[in-house]
């Protein structure tokens, strides 16, 4: 059990160090800058990054990247974290669009895509979830139509779309087939979020801030070539980009800035909390989960760093640190009042956004079963949709008798 | 035995429900969320004869029971209608036990009160207290001068802004408490506010007292209003409870995931499930409070303090499940389950919160 | 709104105190007898109760009752818990086993079975789960076989009986057709508890003590006339004796013992723990679970004398009760430390038997569907056994695969 | 970064599997409960050289760290094999870091010490405390008495009875803690037990210090052997997860009920995943409680009282789903679940409770 760098692995944080140390000076002053202008900073200051071999780490050396494994990558996050520099813009894409089209990609789109990815000079957004296939992803209504000369037409509706107001392209799940069974008849498209016939809306949150976005599809046209993985294997394809997703969650549950020490300043700031027997239990609670969560994503990341891939029970992190920060911002608000929930309150947005976090990315219950059936081996749900074809499965839903 | 509500409860229910589906929107509340006023309906309190529930008909009260009054709170906290009857009704017990020159003013409605919320001592902690600008440490009831002028400040007043008269307690030089009413317009008397848009249908003030002038009201029992007031937030959070209940099984009904509707779900069913069980406790307890009100005054202090607690939890609990029925939906701007959610969070903190309401239960049962 | 009696109720409750008045001093003293001398002196003061009327209070007053409502039952206990003298002995025959039989029972069956048993000289027991159907109740399988003569033979198990060792009769519910699927091929019988072929064993319970007993039936003879109900209709009939026992629950919740007086009384004596912000939050909570308890038994019993049924959600008072009390032992070992563990402590029972009340009379989360389809309207779980006699249930269970 | 298990470790785990399956038995431990003589297996403790885990080579043990001594913990843990390293490990540390007389007896385990176990003062109690008989008060730690005797009393200490000596905490004439050895024989020491026959596989002892002769142990630190002995019980307290979740899962797959295994319901499954959660945690805050033995000191105390906290809430919950997955059958005495209930609810309440590390964690960053 050793949690400390290996020579090698010191010598790489020294030589990441020492880059962050000579441009740290050129990064964007973020909360400085009006709304407008932080998109367009970031962008640039990702591109600095790339070039300093500080973003796509662990992509391969031919596509850009660093070609180097998942501990390097912790310790530049670690590194841009300790050097108090915003970090890099489009986490999706370098974390989880960029390595399933490395994966799945054909040549000419990992050509044309990744390096522009890389650089920050086109952002990409992941267009999976629609407000009838949220935790239940193989539902997905969008439709793309296949024309005569081999092109698509693509209507349907996407949503908590992170990123797409200025996005330059998408990642899109498409039903291509509603005759076979719903895994089945998906396929996975590049999209120019700029094409004729789509249409972005910010989707404000409890809190009052647009943290995703709506996205309208109204027979939008796409290239034969946009295609990614093959017509009809759009459901294998997505599973890779949950995969890489799953991964990100796994490593960088602290990222939120939800951590023991920030929690418990608040608390330590009220003489008479402080010393609250009730306040303190809850407080030691919420900071045990928490300390757990980080010796957890050190566990993911020795796992990695033996080449073992995390399973989904890494989601349970994502479990333990929503409910530990919804605890923590009880207790803040009980201990400081009312005022904890007013709009300049350090708090009132982590209070009134976490809710809605736990439904995120796959509601908790959805993230139960799996791991009670792939990591338990516990029996599955009995399943009504099994091969039915997509097209029939509203109408045996509606009965609601077995299939 | 018999704890069915009467025909003129029920009557009176309905009426509620009609008077107050008129003005209920929250379309409204959201845009007073954003900047918009927040919307008033002390005209409809008045032109319904709310104002003076509590008042006896000797003072030009209508005189029904607590749990009349509890059962209106259930009808407005059903449907989030903003009312300022959380402040005026305990300030008018007070009023009518002193008989207080004016009351069938406040008991029409013509004139508006505030309940000046004060904690009374309890079995460890000995003194008067109020609610503090911030932080877990209670702050000291105001001062009642020599010269019969008040001094202190209480934050978080509910309903204070543009009130006529503030009822509360002052702690004369021999420490003993007073119950005291103070016009508002009076010289010394400043109240911030309104303050906090966090629930937009909630009023709230800071209160500035600087030896504002002030009546010593006789035979008032501030204590019994405390627990009237932690009655009433009972009542209101137990209506909203109902409608998250209600409109998180009509959704749960009708969505569909992998082939089922979600309401099949053992997971959901069991969540929804558990708010009903403690709605159905928060409705027992607030039986409890409002038979021993009149009935089991001994008892009443204990009786609203579980009340305020479970009907709290309660809420607590359905507004975070409404929110995970709807799923990502419901934590939405447009969606109406996020405006749930400010209430649960904001009731939660007044009157001395939950945490204290709870310490109170323990504490009436540890003395007795 | 009204807690209180009416006129009439305040006279009845004057008359039932007189009588107790003046036959207290015939009760037994519970904890001055010999085990062996407990059973035989309730059951006798059990004759004496039914003798002065306070037996049987709800039960037609052709059958030795005294054809009162439930408040009356009420008063009668309250008024005997009052007086500091024992109860009834068998709860379950007069509560709910005797109602059956008075609802589905033949003539001669209630002429031969109910006097005794009002009067204690027979005591009942339920036979109704086995070591595979508790929750699912309906999946019984103790097998009851007709014979030509019209008389039956019974083989099988059922476990989690009360008052087995010293019951006269027990109401049995056994499948009599396994070609049919399972709720259609149940039949409740009458069983005399002294036949041949029957053994009964004490199940001990993890607090040490044996609350219930199990029953094996080796090939037990049973007259033609012991069928309750009808041939094939058993679980018409179960279903009416589980509709008694809610009810009984619902009046009941504390009478367990476990209310706020007893509790706080524990945690007040620790002068440093009573002034714990920690220990009285827990209490507050715990108190307010025990008050709505009790309040809730009230509102049973008022929609009771307005001719109401409880529904389901009655069930939900149980749930509370058991999590208070439950929640109360912690809190009390916690205070108290290691010693409320000891055999001699006044605590050790309830906290080590109350986690297997959890999953008593039908588990808690069968208890919530129940609720959330009976009462809520929500939909409900998909079934694999609808339809499928139950000879080819079990393997179909096996293959796991939906009916 | 590496937080595999070593070879070594892997190796250490298998054997310690093997010997302690050898003597494993819960009908033995069921016998026990109901006066049958406890599972004595120190003769297996120490022909394995368990004793002497702690103790350098130097003092004639095996120098390993911390966390291969949980690593044990956690197959004995999983057993509910009895044994006496909670009272026996800590106090080696103390010996060994004063080089004690006769250290190596210890480590070779011809002779058994056991841990007098002491909390060390925190941000808010400043004193040093030990168990109390009963209540909530904890109390004051025994006292060294001007002639180098100590006294005092000091309840429910594991693994005292039949021990050879008391290693602990006695503060000075001016209120200083030193660590202090006692011989079992000594004058004025007596010791009752075994006390409380409620976990029939741990050994509990009520011990009494009246002028009992001391030798001062210079150079040991106390407060990190009580930090020791947390994570160590919260190994122990782990491994009951670990098999009270296997067992739970395989029954869960075989039980049928409505037509479904039981475990295909959400609410069985949910709660299966939430003993897996509360144990990953655990082991992760076991993780940092092992690698900031040796390489964090200064964050020792707050990484062991995490993981006693983890591990304890943990093994609450899982032995008590434990239960509930087995439904009725799971409640009854002849059934292995009990066992794991009966070692959760003591564990919860030694060393100072799991209320005591929870508060200690908050303690620990509160001051930091």
């Amino acid at each position: 059990m050793d949690l400390n760098d290996t020579p090698e692995q010191a010598q790489y944080r020294a030589q990441v160090r020492a880059w962050l140390e000579e441009h740290k000076s050129e990064a964007p002053d973020v909360e400085a800058l009006s709304e407008d202008d932080v998109v367009p900073a970031r962008r640039a200051w990702q591109g600095k990054l790339a070039e300093g071999g500080l973003a796509g780490v662990t992509w391969p050396q031919e596509f850009g990247g660093q070609g180097k494994g998942p501990i390097e990558q912790v310790i530049v996050n670690q590194e841009i974290a300790a050097a108090g520099v915003p970090g890099i813009l489009d986490v999706i894409g370098l974390g989880m669009l960029g390595p399933c089209l490395i994966a799945h990609g054909t040549d000419e789109q990992k050509s044309r895509y990744l390096g522009p990815m890389l650089h920050g000079d086109e952002v990409w957004c992941q267009l999976f979830s629609e407000p009838a296939a949220g935790s239940d992803l193989a539902a997905v209504q969008a439709k793309a139509t296949q024309q005569d000369d081999g092109t698509w037409r693509l209507t349907g509706q996407k949503v908590w779309t992170t990123n797409a107001q200025f996005a330059s392209y998408g990642l899109l799940l498409a039903r291509t087939d509603a005759d076979v069974p719903k895994h089945k008849g998906l396929t996975m498209f590049v999209v120019p979020m700029d094409a004729d016939g789509i249409t972005i809306r910010g989707l404000r949150q409890i809190s009052g801030e647009a943290e995703f976005n709506e996205v309208f599809f109204d027979d939008v046209a796409l290239d034969a070539d946009a295609v990614v993985g093959g017509v009809g294997n759009g459901w294998g394809t997505a599973l890779t980009v949950l995969m890489f997703e799953r991964l990100t969650i796994g490593l960088g549950a602290e990222g939120f800035g939800y951590n023991a020490a920030r929690f418990t300043k608040a608390v330590a700031q009220d003489e008479h909390a402080r010393r609250d027997p009730e306040v303190r239990q809850r407080l030691g609670e919420i900071n045990t989960e928490l300390l757990a969560i980080r010796f957890q994503s050190y566990r993911v990341l020795s796992a990695l760093s033996q080449g073992a891939i995390p399973g989904p029970e890494a989601g349970l992190a994502k479990v333990t640190t929503v409910k530990a920060a919804i605890d923590a911002g009880e207790l803040i608000a009980d201990v400081i009042g009312p005022d904890a929930l007013d709009e300049d309150s350090e708090w009132a947005y982590m209070i009134s956004f976490l809710p809605g976090l736990k439904s995120a990315g796959g509601t908790e219950e959805i993230l139960r079963n799996t791991i009670g059936e792939r990591v338990l081996g516990l029996p599955p749900e009995p399943r009504l949709d099994k091969g039915v074809p997509f097209s029939e499965l509203r109408s045996i839903e509606k009965q609601g008798a077995p299939a | 035995m018999n704890l069915e509500l009467t025909d003129e409860q029920q009557a009176l229910r309905e009426a509620a429900t009609g008077a107050l589906s008129r003005v209920a929107d929250y379309e409204v509340l959201r845009d007073a969320l954003e900047g918009a006023a927040r919307p008033e309906n002390w005209g409809l309190v008045a032109e319904q004869g709310w104002a003076g529930l509590l008042v006896s008909e000797a003072n030009g009260g209508a005189e029904l029971s607590l749990f009349d009054a509890m059962l209106l709170l259930i009808e407005a906290g059903k449907l989030l209608v903003s009312h300022e009857l959380l402040g005026h009704l305990p300030a008018t017990t007070l009023l009518d036990a002193a008989s207080y020159p004016g009351t069938a003013d406040y008991a029409e409605g013509t004139k508006r009160a505030a309940f000046l919320a004060a904690r009374p001592p309890g079995d460890v902690e000995t003194a008067w207290t109020v609610e503090a600008r911030s932080g877990s440490a209670r702050a000291a009831a105001p001062t009642l001068n020599a010269d019969g002028t008040v001094s202190g400040e209480v934050a978080w007043v509910v309903d204070a802004p543009g009130a006529d008269l503030l009822v509360g307690v002052a702690v004369d030089g021999s420490g003993t408490a007073k119950t005291v009413a103070i016009e508002t317009g009076a010289s010394g008397v400043s109240i911030e506010g309104p303050v906090l848009r966090y629930d937009s249908s909630r009023l709230l003030g800071n209160v500035s007292l600087s030896n504002a002038p002030a009546t010593v009201l006789e035979g008032a029992d501030p204590a019994r209003a405390w627990y009237v007031a932690q009655a009433l937030l009972a009542a209101e959070s137990y209506g909203a409870v109902e409608t998250a209940l209600t409109v998180s099984v009509e959704y749960a009904k009708e969505r569909y995931t992998f082939g089922r509707p979600i309401g099949s779900y053992q997971a959901m069913k069991h969540g929804l499930v558990e708010i009903l069980r403690q709605r159905e406790n928060a409705y027992a307890v607030m039986l409890y409070a409002g038979w021993s009100y009149e009935d089991k005054p001994e008892e009443f202090a204990l009786a609203a303090s579980a009340a305020r607690t479970a009907a709290g939890h309660a809420l607590d609990y359905a507004a975070r499940q409404q929110i995970a029925t709807h799923g990502g939906i419901g934590a939405t701007w447009e969606h109406d389950a996020p405006l749930f959610f400010r209430r649960s969070q904001l009731s939660r903190r007044l009157l001395g919160g939950i945490g204290d309401s709870t310490d109170r239960v323990a504490g009436e049962l540890l003395a007795a």
